[in-house]
């Protein structure tokens, strides 16, 4: 492959601290290099950048786009399709779909909006070979997935007898056997409860059975994801999701983990940056704004996100992702069965729910968020909140929770809110007043800068998942992953906010491992993409020990054990990322 | 006004996809620029000249064209998809589609119509003389919205799942119906002459459904409100006296679906 | 007599099918047989073969009777198979799945031959325009 | 040698626990039901397909793999819309390329669906699906539901894994902790087992679920349904109680309720009454289809995500549209808009009716299949078939949903082709190659 310089464009590095230096980007071998031999210069192909904005490709840490409940998303919604068609052509295949899309489509605007990694956000273990099966097929993008663990009966019987040993042991093997990456935990011990048609409210209630408390899942996951250096923090989504008032078991779930140290134990070669790669937060908790419900029902419903965000800005172990709404048409679809029972009931629409032998559940319903409605108005305010009332974009990522708030193509759109206040006054105009007199964004005029944008969609996504090593930088030895965005910042007109839309919907070049893959907004190759897993190293005998009880009790289990696993072969180019090896 | 006159010039093998036969495309152009228009067969794209020998030409925005269709297009399908003005007379059957996602213009056809007429559609008149296969009027698959405005007239029978997801517009169905009239219908009014053979007003929680004749599988949903004689819907008359319903309970607590059925014709409900 | 046709599996159907038997005289034996209740049965004059006719009345096919409580009078069961297949109505209501179940279809005694499942196809299939 | 957890390729249970000792021309097999046996027994068979043919005059000759794929490649070359039929006898890897190649040539893609659960799927896309693992409902399930279904013939061994018997985490004494309730107008033995028999008329699932629904919300359903169904408003409350009186209800739709008069709303009125069931009744329910053919959950899933649709795909316009009815195997063969058609390891033949098969015999047809029969016998080119599970590896959904990876315990017999997922890829090639030269 010939070595490529990207030239001239106006840099925004966060993780190296450059803000928009004119300078050359130099790629060899698909790494970012320091620079290029006089023979490779004359050889490699230059991309002028001149007038332009260059970032690091685009790092998504949380989305639903493989797997066996997205699936039940395209299944369910033919109306999502017949309208939104893209034609094959010589080198793409074909697609559709608005909020539920189809594969190849979901790897193609990713790349168009100047994405190269995306971390599918739920895994349930039984059904891995699915999300891999789809993993496999998405093209250009580098992904992993998290393994859902909250609601795990091998789990929750290690946490309640205190077992940690055995505890760490299952995680390894689980990581290990699904190819999964990090730790997610969803509604803790309420899932289990959906078994039985029920739910738990708060943080303290044992669950049916198990008589297990959702503190004491969130405390033992966060405590075993530190001691194993589980590249990203316990990913988190938390109890009560979707209630009004559910913004207090928030604050009272982020607190948890406060004492809990940070450690990544990565066996990885870093790339260069200046900022300290590894991370620094014990808690990742996503899609703040479904979860930052304030009031008491429906009617005196507003926006809980000032009193999170005030904590959040007191508190360094905390980094959230937002779950923005950016109305239209969305697909909400969760391991969160029960909440998505409760949406269906409001709405009275199509509704889909799949609880999984001993482990998790999950839950789908079409949803329509509407500018003159009052509660959806508002949880357009919070998402944007989320964002912008935290003081340190470090501790923030930008998502819609795609596609619960809205499908990830309207990233672009979400981004030119946060940079503009202009376009958000505008929205205040075309929306039902309760978005301003319920939430705290009318009064922010912060506006975000490229290097803001820079950090919530590529740095800090990257950082809070231990993928420093590979993205989210132009560091030397960082993937040749990089962006060209047509804006000039030097001329660059917030108020024009269409323009700036368009302008990140359709990136001048994506360049994948040092090809380019996007030009001008449309795709011109398909570069590899690759999966990333966690390989764990635990202690032998706790493995053996761990493995004759989930031996015995899989017998409840309607698989195999032999059949439980998922091979590599259903994964693309599986890279193990080597976990806790110096222990 | 000026019309466009299309005459079939060949016996048509897999079927043929003309969504391009609407007054919208055919405005302003002229007689070889409408034979230029492409329709698809298969994965192909043909000039419409290959299946239609085409005279006159478009007039000067789609109101003021009319196209005549002068045979039978039966394995053409989508004929006025998407139309929002002018008039097309069919003087033969079409396809499926036809009419599908109307907005506005009138649409005659005068022999039989396939599935899918009228879907989703949202204004303007589609009178099909002959009878209709099934999806008249009603919403795209996995979608609970049907037909929203418009009159949708059949002079002859119908089949199933007419005016599925229907929120407004009319319906007027001259002859019998088959199976799901009406399912899920939340708005707008249906009005069936002859019979019907099963689950009329189905998962409805609002709009009005009248069938004149017997309705052989009743919906077990429905309640019984007493009767109505001489019905009134603006300019639609039902005379008679008619047996009131009101449903579908099965699929919500307080639905206000009405269904009237024929007093005489259906003496066992 | 106008019934009702139910076709489904049996679980002889199924084995010697996936087996790949259709070609054999055991297949033929569990699968060209009309389910009648004793009731229609003897409206029919006890047959030991008849001839069912589709809706339409463009097909017809000859085969075994089998006199069971197990059908409700009014219907008759066909294990599903080409037999049956031959006078299903081929309408799908717009959903792609013709009548497997409930097609009507007429029922009479008759003197014909069983046909093979392989002359279905050459005979009715091939030679049949 | 004697081979353990070996996946049964027959129906949607995927059974994973077959034993089977392979010698010579003999195979012996464990664990597995009548169907399954059946199948196994296929490795060793006289009659099984092993070389290509080409119909000439009427009549089979044998000729070599490569002019049998040739001649495959040229017919669907040359089609003008050609129907890709991936039956649900195979991987998914196999069904892809089919996708792939139907998508390539802007033909129409569908599988065993369309004329046996298509109607479900069609169900769940306007209701949704609310369902679980089979795993949920071995462990939890105190009530069970056999709805148009008789597993004893077409799953046989649902009732001892998943249905009736099973002993789960809080059904530790299996059939005993369970209540069962059929619904079928056949007296089964499925329904012989059972604590209730709903023997109803034929074609009346629609007005009976509508029934038991109105209940559910507190009203009496109107009269006429007692004679449009065949049973007594006062058995349906008592079903209706015995629901609500479950824990945990597991309903188990077959094609009684998906093929018969109502079709997909039958499955949609059955979906809503559990969307209902889980509404603060004091109870949680579930329900699943029983897929009765092999991977046809697994042609569902990978259609859906690799192009949005289930089944039924026509990709003429280069992108998957759908609608049943218009774009569906039996619809398309009926009304004579395909013009050749590829079917691999199904028997449409045997299983459309008469009007579709008979177009099918007409029209030029390449055919991937093991063991003869009708479609076989129908077609003009006769590639053989390799058994998945027994020789290749590859993937199969099970009934709920759950992908089974398995891998074989012998070798494909052909020296030419590994699997059907490899005589996809090769005739796939070739037909580029053909396309590329026109």
């Amino acid at each position: 492959m010939a070595a490529l310089i990207v030239k001239n464009g106006y840099v925004f590095d966060p993780l190296n601290e450059i803000n928009g230096e004119v300078m050359d980007v130099f790629i060899k071998d698909g790494k970012i290099v320091s620079g290029l031999s006089e023979a490779e210069i004359k050889d490699a192909k230059v991309i002028d950048a001149t007038g332009k904005t260059v970032m690091p490709g685009g790092v998504d840490s949380h989305t639903h786009i493989a797997g066996s409940k997205v699936n039940s998303g395209r299944f369910m919604r033919p109306e999502d399709h017949y309208k939104y068609n893209k034609p094959k052509t010589d080198i793409t295949h074909s697609g559709c779909g608005e909020t539920t899309k189809t594969v190849y489509l979901e790897g193609y605007e990713y790349a168009q909006m100047g994405y190269t990694t995306a971390f599918e956000a739920a895994v349930p273990p039984m059904k891995a070979r699915h999300t891999h099966e789809e993993m496999r097929s998405i093209p250009m993008l580098d992904m992993g997935a998290y393994l859902v663990l909250g609601n795990n009966w091998f789990m929750m019987r290690y946490l309640k007898e205190g077992d940690m040993e055995k505890a760490a042991a299952y995680i390894s093997w689980m990581m290990r056997a699904h190819k999964t990456y990090g730790i997610k935990c969803v509604n803790p011990a309420g899932v289990e409860n959906w078994g039985w048609g029920e739910n738990v409210s708060s943080l303290d209630e044992a669950n049916i059975h198990f008589e297990i408390t959702p503190r004491e899942i969130i405390k033992g996951l966060c405590e075993l994801n530190e001691e194993l250096g589980i590249p990203m923090p316990m990913h988190l989504h938390a109890n009560n999701l979707g209630h009004p008032g559910c913004y207090e078991t928030t604050l009272e779930s982020l607190a948890i983990p406060s004492k809990i140290k940070a450690r990544q134990d990565l066996a990885v070669e870093w790339a260069e940056t200046k900022i300290d790669p590894s991370r620094d937060r014990s808690i990742y908790l996503t899609h703040m704004q479904f979860n930052a419900f304030a009031g008491t029902s429906w009617r005196d419903f507003e926006s809980g996100v000032k009193p999170l965000a005030d904590y959040i800005n007191k508190n360094e172990h905390v980094v959230i992702d937002s779950g923005c709404v950016p109305f239209g048409n969305a697909t909400c679809m969760t391991g969160d069965g029960p909440s998505i029972h409760d949406i269906a009931v409001l709405t009275g629409g199509k509704w889909s729910n799949c609880d999984v032998d001993l482990e998790c559940g999950s839950g789908v319903c079409p949803f329509t968020y509407l500018k003159n409605n009052p509660v959806h108005s508002v949880q357009w305010a919070m998402g944007l909140e989320c964002l912008l009332l935290i003081d340190n974009p470090w501790q923030a990522i930008m998502t819609t929770d795609s596609p619960n708030g809205g499908p990830f193509t309207k990233y672009p759109i979400v981004m030119s809110w946060l940079m503009s206040n202009s376009f958000r006054e505008q929205t205040f105009d075309e929306c039902h007043k309760w978005a301003n007199d319920r939430s705290e964004l009318g009064g922010v005029d912060r506006e975000m800068s490229l290097y803001d944008i820079a950090i919530l969609t590529r740095a800090n996504p990257a950082k809070t998942i231990g993928m420093v090593h590979r993205k989210g930088s132009l560091g030397i030895g960082a993937d040749g992953d990089v962006t060209v965005y047509d804006i000039d910042p030097t001329k660059l007109d917030v108020n024009n906010h269409e323009e700036l839309i368009r302008k990140f919907s359709r990136a001048a070049y994506t360049i994948k491992g040092g090809e380019i893959a996007v030009k001008d907004g449309e795709i011109v190759s398909l570069p590899n993409q690759r999966t990333y897993y966690s390989d764990i190293t635990v202690d032998e005998t706790a493995e053996k020990a761990m493995l004759a009880d989930v031996k015995e009790w899989f017998r409840y289990y309607s698989i195999g054990f032999k059949h439980y696993p998922t091979p590599e072969k259903y994964l693309t180019n599986p890279t193990a990322i080597n976990v806790n090896t110096e222990k | 006004m000026a019309e466009v006159k299309l005459t079939p010039n060949k016996e048509i093998d897999l079927k043929v996809e003309a969504d391009v036969i609407t007054p919208d495309e055919f405005a302003g152009k002229g007689k070889s620029e409408i034979e230029q228009l492409l329709v698809w067969q298969g994965p192909s794209q043909y000039p419409l000249s290959d299946f239609f020998d085409v005279e006159g030409e478009g007039g000067s925005s789609a109101e003021d064209t009319t196209i005549v269709i002068n045979g039978d297009v039966s394995r053409v399908k989508l004929i006025g998809a998407k139309m929002t003005a002018g008039k097309i007379i069919v003087k033969g059957s079409t396809g499926m589609h036809v009419g599908s996602q109307m907005a506005g213009g009138e649409i005659v056809v005068e022999g039989d119509a396939d599935s899918w007429p009228g879907m989703e559609m949202t204004g303007g008149v589609l009178h099909i003389k002959g009878n209709a296969g099934d999806h008249v009027g009603s919403a795209y698959r996995g979608s609970w919205h049907g037909m929203k405005g418009g009159r949708l007239i059949i002079d002859g029978n119908a089949r199933s799942q007419i005016g599925g997801g229907m929120t407004g517009g009319e319906i007027i169905i001259g002859g019998s119906i088959e199976n799901f009239c009406g399912i899920r219908q939340t708005g707008g009014l249906i009005v069936v002459k002859g019979n019907a053979i099963r689950a009329v007003g189905a998962e409805m929680s609002g709009g009005t459904i009248v069938i004149g004749g017997n309705i052989q599988k009743f919906t077990p949903g429905m309640q019984n409100e007493g009767e109505e004689s001489d019905l009134e819907f603006e300019d639609i008359k039902c005379s008679g006296t008619f047996k009131k319903f009101r449903g579908d309970f099965a699929i919500a607590k307080n639905p206000k679906g009405i269904v009237y059925a024929g007093k005489e014709t259906n003496p066992d409900l | 007599m106008k019934f009702l046709l139910n076709t489904g599996s049996t679980i002889d159907e199924g084995r010697l099918a996936k087996g790949g038997n259709k070609y054999s005289e055991e297949y033929k034996k569990e699968c060209a047989v009309c389910w009648i209740s004793p009731e229609d049965f003897d409206l029919l004059g006890c047959p030991e073969k008849v001839k069912v006719t589709s809706t339409d009345g463009r097909y017809s096919i000859v085969v075994n009777t089998k006199c069971t409580d197990r059908v409700m009078c009014g219907n008759i069961f066909m294990p599903r198979a080409i037999w049956s297949n031959v006078v299903v109505n081929p309408w799908t209501f717009s959903t792609g799945s013709p009548l497997y179940k409930g097609s009507p279809v007429t029922v009479e005694p008759s003197d014909d031959e069983v046909l093979d499942a392989e002359d279905v196809v050459l005979k009715l299939y091939y030679g049949g325009e | 040698m004697v081979v353990k957890n070996v996946v049964c390729p027959v129906c949607g249970g995927s059974c994973e626990d077959i034993q089977v000792e392979l010698k010579d021309n003999s195979i012996t097999v464990k664990n597995a039901c009548k169907m399954g046996n059946g199948k196994f027994q296929e490795v060793v068979s006289e009659h099984r397909i092993k070389d290509p043919m080409i119909k000439k005059d009427g009549k089979f000759v044998k000729v070599s793999w490569e002019e049998a794929l040739d001649k495959a490649a040229e017919i669907l070359a040359n089609s003008r819309r050609p129907l890709l039929f991936m039956g649900s006898e195979t991987s998914c890897e196999a069904q892809e390329v089919g996708l792939h190649m139907g998508e390539y040539l802007g033909g129409v893609v569908d599988s065993n669906a369309t004329i046996c659960h298509g109607p479900t799927c069609m169900g769940i896309q306007e209701a949704g699906l609310p369902t679980s693992t089979c795993g949920v409902a071995i462990n939890r399930s105190d009530l069970n539901i056999y709805w148009g279904t008789n597993p004893l013939a077409s799953m046989p061994r649902h009732m001892s894994k998943y249905g009736l018997f099973p002993r789960g985490y809080w059904t530790k004494r299996g059939r005993f902790d369970r209540k069962v309730i059929t619904v079928d107008p056949r007296k089964t033995d499925t329904a012989v087992a059972s604590d209730l028999h709903i023997q109803l008329q034929p074609n009346s699932d629609y007005e009976l679920l509508n029934a038991l629904l109105t209940i559910l919300n507190g009203k009496t359903p109107h009269h006429s349904v007692e004679q449009v169904t065949g049973i007594a408003i006062s058995v349906m409350e008592e079903m209706v109680d015995m629901m609500l009186e479950a824990k945990f209800g597991s309903i188990n739709v077959g094609l009684g309720a998906g093929s018969s008069f109502g079709k997909h709303r039958n499955i949609e009125m059955a979906l809503n009454l559990v969307k209902e069931l889980n509404n603060n009744h004091g109870t949680k329910f579930r329900i699943g289809a029983l897929r009765g053919h092999c991977n046809v959950a697994g042609f569902n899933q990978i259609a859906t995500y690799l192009y949005g649709y289930p089944f039924a795909l026509d990709f003429a316009r280069g992108y998957a549209r759908y609608n049943p009815g218009e774009t569906s195997c039996v619809d398309l063969l009926r009304e004579k808009d395909v013009d050749a058609a590829l079917v691999l390891g199904a028997d449409l033949v045997g299983h459309t009716p008469a009007d579709s098969a008979k177009y099918l015999c007409q029209i030029p047809m390449v055919c991937i299949d093991i063991a003869p029969g009708p479609t076989p016998s129908g077609a003009d080119v006769l590639l053989p078939g390799v058994i998945d599970a027994f020789e290749c590896d590859g993937t199969f959904y099970r009934l709920d949903n759950v992908p089974v990876y398995f891998e074989p315990f012998t070798d494909s017999p052909f020296d030419f082709t590994k699997s059907n997922e490899d005589t996809m890829k090769q005739l796939f090639a070739k037909v580029k190659e053909l396309k590329e030269k026109a």
